[in-house]
């Protein structure tokens, strides 16, 4: 995956934030304030601007301005957090012009570690670490299909909350998609889809 | 939605610019950043900075002054203030000995000022912080995520202030808020929801005779849906909640904030804090100092918050009823 | 009806046992009467009293303490309070130098104030008044009962509290007063109804996106029905009937306040008094002072007064900036 | 009309008072603050416990003793209003055992001349001044009836108010009937069914 692709990647990924702003927002409602969407999207189009302003020459520079622009953006427990992990991407790539599939699976493994870096949250707290672990790891071994993106993401509905807002909820938090699984969800599949289609 | 407003997206903006021009003799806007900074420098003393979503006028920015906060961040409504702007507030706090910042218990507000520290001390500034966690409807969670920081923050800005202007050092703030947080217990319930501007409709939503106890200040759910019931059964409910997070014995001093969360009227907070009084009096305990208004709110919420304060130390209460000169203290 | 009540026939009782418990240090409750009064007597001072129907809050005994209220009487929910309790307010308020009345231009207000001045001046008490009419929603009629007493009357508490501290008469009090009252207009506009608890439904009804312009701090109607407007088209709306009534030419200095009616958060109060300072501005008009927040609400109604008060003597600022121990100014 | 029967006269009206609370109130929300039927009902329930604690023993202290309650029960502008009415009607009934016609009809003039006193409302300003004085002019002259009365507080219907609450509304409070004078208009009737039926 060169600068286009990751750049055509990115693309995907905040259109689909954009598109989907009520969705994450409504997945948020019961079990959090109801503004992931809205603080997702807004993120979105920051970075969408910042890369138009001064389109990056490097992956690094991609993901670095991704990440500053999610940072000063998004605000929540999702801004610092998706911050973390594009600043992670950022030192994956640096000094690359692809990413070959090793490269990769190192990028996610990454990001899922400064995931767990800021947000001390581990596997079955009901977070979006409950989808960078699972995906991280299978991503080496199966062919991963968006079907099992889905699956990952819908994982989170039966799980209790223990960290972030949905915590305060206990028991409560039961039966619901995590809405940050839900839009990390989106990156995934946004990647294996533009991937596939290279 | 119906809201008093021009674009919901420009709410915070011009809410800043509206609250920095009427208060103008007290605080101003740090360029154009979402940042309100008191006028009152206090050179060589600590910053005390907090901040977090909006929406919860007339915290965070109606306590910066000389003799509480030096700076408040303002997040979007609901939302987490992101690390350059909590940079900006230390920075614009910081008068050569280093800034100590209020964060109250939510992940997003942790996470946000934790980056900013970072930032600053990258920089050269010295920051320590304390995270309140007073909000007790969760229980005893053994989860830290378990407890959110509500009302009873605002006795931390007050206190801290206090000292940093009394010239108390970054060590010595985060030993006081250390020994403060424990003894700050709150529980709220709401009558009716908040609707976040640009969300254009409620967050949440009960029926005509139903409360929901032990809500956020962000609407968060509770603990339970319960009928409507008296301000007295609410009051005993309540008292039995913070009772068991601060084990009353009867002996001791409280200080005690009704905190309306919006849209209740002062008649209500004023029927229910009689209410909490004679409980109070019933157990042998001493009121040594009283709030009730709206001090933490939640946007349009109706519903209110009750706040026990256990006076441990008795400079609490000194630092307490020391004068400030904010826009809402 | 979602209340935090007890018995809603009791509500004027229990919220003022609240207030004066919860604020012991600066006022009391005189006996069994309607009546709070502040802890400092001012001996030898003309007293200024308040008072009209509960539901205002924190108007009237919020701004009851010294430099400002000797006393506040209690009606019952939006109803004028009785003769022999505006005379237990008079009792408690003398000092010896006599005792001057704050009226809001109420039928209900008036004749009740008038008739306990009878039962007053009958003991040898000197008593005098003044009636405040700083509502321009009627226009300018010509019939005197046209133009309430609002949320104006509150810079008439401050500056009259101001010099009966400093010693002024009841003569004095008055030219001051006569003095004040051309200079004070205020409009208000409403967003969703109050209900009387006793009543227990809401006094009007207003559709999803429908306004009333001119609205009164009981919920009479107002001069106009509206569709919602943004709040820069509202403030200029307001602009034009204040200034129909203040005929300001641009030289002046205005003291500004934007006053919640309950329900509306700090957050729209602040976005609103912004598009009115970009409007004055524009005029070139001055703003000497500006006060933003629930000063005199109408129970949990939503909406907003907008009020100018032109500076034609210089020493009513002093006045309003001296300092005052009150529980809500 | 003695005082037993004086005294029946009153106890009707606070019971029409009591059961038309609500309505009154009704009419009071259009044009005013829709409390002139909570206000007179704890005016008349606080006048009878007053009169059954200490039964007064003339008409004189019938009428203070519900003055007096009136004035300090009901606020408002009624209080006031109908305070100063039956001090009106205790002082013209002084020293009398009974009133004949005639003395009713002074009462009833001395009454309207106390309301307008207090108030400062002329006729046509919407207010139970509008009832008052047809009904104390024409108490002489027609043999008047509950119907007659009726008519009379109908008739504040088309008038534009002036005068109390109802004067901040201006045209609006036209086509309304105003509360005042539906709650005196109770009085009046009251007052000739009990005659009548003596
Ligand atoms: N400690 C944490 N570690 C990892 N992810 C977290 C953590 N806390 C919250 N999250 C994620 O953040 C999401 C919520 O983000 P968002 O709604 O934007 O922020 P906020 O909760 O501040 O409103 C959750 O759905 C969850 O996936
Ligand atoms: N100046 C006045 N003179 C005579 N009657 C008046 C006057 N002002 C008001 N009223 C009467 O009082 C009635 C309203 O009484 P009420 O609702 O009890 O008091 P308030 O208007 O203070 O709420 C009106 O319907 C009218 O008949
Ligand atoms: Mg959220
Ligand atoms: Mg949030
Ligand atoms: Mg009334
Ligand atoms: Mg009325």
């Amino acid at each position: 995956m060169d600068l286009t692709l990751a750049r055509q990647w990115m693309d995907a990924f905040f259109e689909d934030l954009k598109a989907h702003k009520d969705y994450l927002s409504e997945l948020d409602n019961p079990i959090g304030d109801g503004d992931h969407g809205i603080n997702m999207a807004r993120g979105a189009t920051a970075a969408q601007e910042a890369l138009t302003q001064s389109p990056p020459e490097t992956l690094n520079g991609l993901f670095k301005t991704i990440a500053m622009s999610l940072l000063s953006k998004v605000g929540g427990a999702s801004g610092p957090l998706y911050g973390s992990v594009f600043l992670a991407f950022a030192k994956a790539s640096l000094d690359q012009d692809t990413l070959d599939d090793k490269t990769l699976s190192q990028l996610f493994i990454d990001g899922k570690d400064a995931l767990m870096n800021r947000g001390k949250a581990t596997k079955g707290e009901k977070t979006m670490v409950d989808v960078w672990i699972p995906f991280s790891e299978r991503f080496n071994q199966d062919p991963l299909t968006k079907e099992d993106v889905d699956a990952m993401v819908l994982a989170t509905k039966p799980l209790k909350a223990t960290k972030g807002r949905a915590a305060y909820l206990g028991d409560r938090s039961i039966g619901h998609i995590d809405p940050g699984s839900m839009s990390s969800g989106y990156l995934f599949k946004t990647f294996l889809n533009v991937r596939d289609h290279s | 939605m119906k809201k008093i407003l021009n674009a919901p997206s420009d709410v915070v903006e011009e809410m800043m610019n509206g609250m920095a021009e009427a208060h103008k003799d007290l605080v101003h806007r740090v360029g154009n950043t979402r940042v309100i900074a008191r006028n009152y420098a206090g050179k060589g003393k600590v910053g005390i900075i907090s901040g977090g979503g909006s929406g919860h006028e007339p915290t965070h920015a109606g306590y910066v002054g000389k003799g509480m906060l030096s700076a408040a961040i303002f997040g979007d409504v609901f939302t987490s203030p992101t690390p350059d702007q909590v940079y900006e507030a230390i920075k614009a706090a910081d008068q050569g000995a280093g800034v100590f910042m209020v964060v109250k218990n939510y992940t997003g507000d942790v996470l946000n000022f934790e980056m900013a520290k970072d930032l600053a001390e990258a920089d050269g500034i010295d920051v320590a912080y304390t995270v309140t966690s007073d909000d007790v409807s969760g229980g005893e969670s053994t989860y830290s995520d378990g407890r959110r920081g509500v009302a009873g923050t605002l006795f931390m800005h007050k206190i801290l202030g206090y000292h940093a202007e009394h010239g108390a050092t970054l060590k010595d703030l985060k030993e006081i808020a250390e020994a403060i947080n424990p003894n700050l217990a709150t529980i709220g319930l709401a009558l009716s929801p908040a609707t976040v501007p640009e969300q254009g409709t409620p967050g949440f939503t009960l029926k005509d005779d139903e409360i929901e106890l032990g809500i956020g200040i962000h609407g968060e759910p509770g603990f339970e849906k319960a009928s409507m019931m008296t301000s007295k059964k609410i009051a005993a409910v309540f008292y039995d909640k913070l009772n068991a997070h601060l084990k009353l014995t009867g002996e001791e001093e409280l200080v005690v904030m009704v905190n309306g969360m919006g849209a209740t009227p002062l008649m209500e907070q004023y029927v229910f804090v009689k209410d909490v009084f004679d409980l109070l009096k019933d157990k042998g305990i001493t009121v040594a100092k009283s709030y009730v208004g709206d001090y933490m709110t939640s946007i349009e919420m109706a519903g209110l918050s009750l706040t026990f304060f256990k006076l441990d130390d008795a400079r609490w209460l000194d630092a307490l009823n020391a004068p400030v000169e904010t826009i809402a203290w």
